[in-house]
């Protein structure tokens, strides 16, 4: 695990953050707080072709290079929760360089206690919009 | 609500040790028997006996080993066909599960007499199983499939049903009860109906199983399928109830040991007659003596009694999950069984679902692998509790004290 | 025969609790392990343990105890990858045994691949299992079936199988270890030869699996597969291991739940990615957690001396067995695993298995769902004495002892 | 169960006669003297049309009515202990009228001992016959 990278540094600071919460609904209650106050994807953005099709929620996900080589995601989902994970996912691993992003281990939502939620046996799509967006690190560092 | 009196859910409850279990501090509320229901230890133990101290493969054997564990095996099949009120124990075949029995009725009756020019009949509310099995032989044989559609409350509507069965199906494939939205289907009066233009009949009978006393010769379909694990037994082993007069015509599906008479290269081989041609290979024999001890179980308990407390369970749920601002029952028609799905207003059912599960209550979200009712609906699933015989009153005020919850947090 | 220095089969047999049995008064002498394996402790247990405290239908849930039961599940998948050293997990699929298995391989790989033109080759020493699906398939799609023979020891007739392999045939369906005549086939070779002419291989392993460390890369068979209750394992669960490439190119087989990605009545269905399209329904889960604990045990006792441990059973059991007059051992293969078919001269092997049983001493007579064998020597079948890891000299002089008095009995 | 009745008599006969048995070792060894002992199927009977197959062992079974009404079964069979078995049948229910067959409810193989030799689990081959027995029984009486 690198330890001095920014990326690091922004899951430590998810990590603190949910220190505070002793109990599961704490946590649930934070995650959808940070799920409603997710900078909306723009609507020509939120197209089938963007979609992350799990069991239950959907997920959309863009993905932009800008001109400093910086990829910004913007993201939704029909379902608050994974909302809330999709936009920590966005804090660790939006206004970065591609390989970072490629290089980067997600390791947070284990700290947090919510794993599961990356479960390859998790419905929601999450496990698919993480591989997507390191996809998108790859594909970007290689231009 | 109150409870019978001479119905000891607590008493039940003992029998089941998961239900002593704690999930994210909270005690487990299991709302999910729908998907599969918990087991006594009556069957867990029939099980642990059986593979300790009386396993062996069966038939054709001649040790006393063998001649024990076939003779146990064999008395599973006659007590089966005892509970559903088959005409004969030849009639009881064993698969594993539900949907390996749609699968063997569609591999063989269905192979040896669906064409072209055919058209069978669904319903709208079909498991998946009880759908892609028709359209997997459907894309090989070219016939059609005919949907009878819902009602606003998740009932066959009638009209559709009528129309249906005007197009002369070759065969007419229902459920006895939705798993998703609960209808009790009224399966010996479609029966009827499709027999009186001709039509061969397989009931889905997963979730009927539980809640009912079924009697396939009042019914009168010609198969009849269900799980172990939806009643209270082991996964990986059901039964397919077929007319013997049609099991005796159908051709073999799985090719392997017991199913033949001789096996050759240079004469055709030949077949056991029924239902042993429809068992190729060794079967669940573990499965089957624990089918048998659930039968017991239920028998024990009287299948009457489980239904009348899931009713006023059911009742006293639905009542008050619609004090809940936004509520929505998805299937409310007048014979229900003891499943309820509900939609809040605004809210997606696997947040809801999430949300519950942090409180130690398993309910199950999504399509339920029912998607054409969603597709119908335009709805993306819903959440769905289920009950069973072990479920009480202060689950129940769990669960609705934890959608109220789940509901001020999502809003 | 001197038992190695670190294989405590008194240890071993301690973990099996149907050992302590009598029957007919005498203690039970078990030497039907090929028909079907007694199963440990740890299996018995986990099973139990499962079903006790964490069941639940798997795949899809939101609540803790789905997602538990599915990691559970799919540890398995992981783990018998990692047994046999498949490429990746997703090339195992759970079946519910060996003859399912090779049904699934026919219905779909054989149903979309072979027809009127094609030939395929099978041997004569395959198990019914290994026959008859590709004898039901070819009664539909009129490809022809070849057998390669055998020699008088059991073996392959090399020659046969080159002219068999000289047809070009489209699969070769073999058998890893005889279940009558405990010859091993080199399917190495044997697929190395197969794949030279183009045609896809598929190993029955339902007999290599409890005697041997399975590798299906180096094999590099294309279809590799087994039975739990083969293997220490529960009954009603097995695995078929597929190469990912000929996976993705296979038809669905069974329709149901869980194999599917999208279902309608408006759109075409669409099904999940290998190996879930081929797992439809509810799976048997405690089946494959025993599965799992079944591996673990394989792996803890170790198949190598397990292996040394049966080859000297059964190097000691031959030898005892000939000096009895008349005798006649069925298959002397010079590579042969713990299986023992044998002969009295005059006298009919039920006759044998009945007084052997009479004595407490479980075997199998008959022709071993392998008909093709005893036609081609013209014997009504024989009695075989199979071995497994809890086997003990002592129980070869029993056997040795009961065939003597039987013997002298008969004549 | 008949009490009175001469095939009720003979299974009386064979249950005592084996009451001297305490072991099943005894008990074969006298099945299979009494299968060694009888009578030979006359050749032209041993066809395939009067076999009864069962998975492991074959029975020929051979059935005739004599100019007195009265049934007369010859059998043989490959396996000497079901040979015995089936000479124990014929004990009881060869030499009797057709209709005595046919009601005949047998019951010694229990009394001795043997009754799992006729489960229909058995593959000896020997339910089948008792099946055809009796159904001769059923036809003859017909005539
Ligand atoms: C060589 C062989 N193949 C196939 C089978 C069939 O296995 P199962 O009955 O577990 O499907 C067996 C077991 O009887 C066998 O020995
Ligand atoms: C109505 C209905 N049909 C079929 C099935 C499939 O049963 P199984 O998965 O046990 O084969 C289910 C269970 O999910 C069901 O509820």
């Amino acid at each position: 695990m690198n330890t001095d990278t920014r990326l690091e540094l922004r899951q430590r600071e998810i990590i603190e953050e949910f220190e505070m919460f002793s109990d599961w609904m704490e946590k649930y209650e934070h995650i959808i707080e940070i799920g409603k106050e997710l900078d909306p994807i723009s609507e020509e953005h939120k197209v089938d072709d963007n979609l992350i099709k799990g069991c239950q929620s959907r997920v959309w996900l863009h993905a932009e290079l800008n001109s400093e080589g910086i990829v910004i995601f913007t993201a939704d989902s029909d379902a608050i929760i994974t909302k809330g994970l999709v936009a920590l996912m966005i804090r660790v691993l939006s206004d970065a360089e591609p390989l970072e992003i490629a290089k980067t281990e997600l390791h947070f939502l284990e700290a947090i206690g919510l794993n599961s939620h990356l479960s390859p046996t998790r419905s929601n799509g999450l496990l698919s919009m993480v591989k997507q967006m390191k996809m998108y690190g790859i594909a970007f560092s290689a231009r | 609500m109150t409870q019978s009196g001479s119905y000891d859910v607590n008493a039940i409850r003992r029998e089941f040790p998961i239900l002593k279990k704690s999930i994210n501090g909270y005690p487990l509320v299991y709302l999910d028997s729908a998907a599969s229901a918990q087991k006594p230890l009556s069957v867990i133990e029939a099980q642990r006996e059986y593979e300790a101290h009386f396993h062996s493969n069966i038939h054709r054997g001649v040790h006393t080993l063998a001649t024990q564990a076939t003779e146990a095996f064999e008395s599973v099949r006659t007590k089966i066909a005892d509970h559903i009120n088959a005409a004969q124990r030849e009639e009881i075949i064993f698969t594993s599960g539900t949907t390996d029995g749609i699968n063997l009725v569609a591999g063989t009756w269905g192979r040896a007499n669906l064409n072209e020019e055919d058209t069978i009949v669904l319903s709208r509310l079909e498991h998946h199983s009880n759908i892609v099995p028709w359209q997997i032989l459907a894309t090989e044989k070219r016939f059609k499939i005919e949907v009878i559609e819902l009602n606003e409350d998740g009932s066959l509507d009638e009209s559709s049903l009528n129309e249906k069965l005007a197009l002369n199906p070759k065969m007419v494939a229902i459920s006895h009860v939705s798993n998703t939205l609960g209808t009790v289907n009224d399966v010996k009066r479609i029966t009827a109906l499709a027999h009186s233009v001709g039509a061969t009949v397989i009931v889905d009978g997963s979730q009927a199983v539980p809640h009912k006393t079924i009697d396939v010769t009042d019914i009168d379909c010609d198969f009849y399928v269900a799980s172990g694990h939806k009643m209270y037994g082991p996964s990986g082993i059901g039964f397919l109830y077929g007319k013997h007069s049609l099991l005796e015509q159908m051709p073999p599906w799985r090719g392997g040991g017991e199913m033949i008479a001789s096996v050759s290269f240079e004469e055709p081989t030949t077949f056991n007659i029924p239902p042993y041609k429809f068992e190729a290979g060794t079967p669940h024999l573990s499965g089957v003596v624990g089918l048998g001890a659930a039968i017991d179980w239920l028998n024990s308990v009287g299948l009457e009694k489980i239904a009348a407390h899931e009713k006023s369970l059911i009742e006293y749920a639905s009542g008050e999950l619609m004090k809940i601002d936004g509520m929505k029952l998805i299937g409310t028609a007048p014979a229900k069984a003891s499943v309820i799905s509900f939609l809040v207003e605004g809210i997606h059912p696997s947040d809801i679902g999430t949300l519950l599960d942090g409180l130690g209550i398993a309910v199950r979200t999504g399509h339920h692998c029912t998607e054409p009712i969603m597709t119908k609906l335009g709805i993306p699933g819903t959440v769905r509790a289920s009950f069973a015989a072990y479920s009480t009153k202060a689950e129940v005020d769990a669960l609705v004290a934890g959608v109220n919850r789940a509901v001020k947090l999502l809003r």
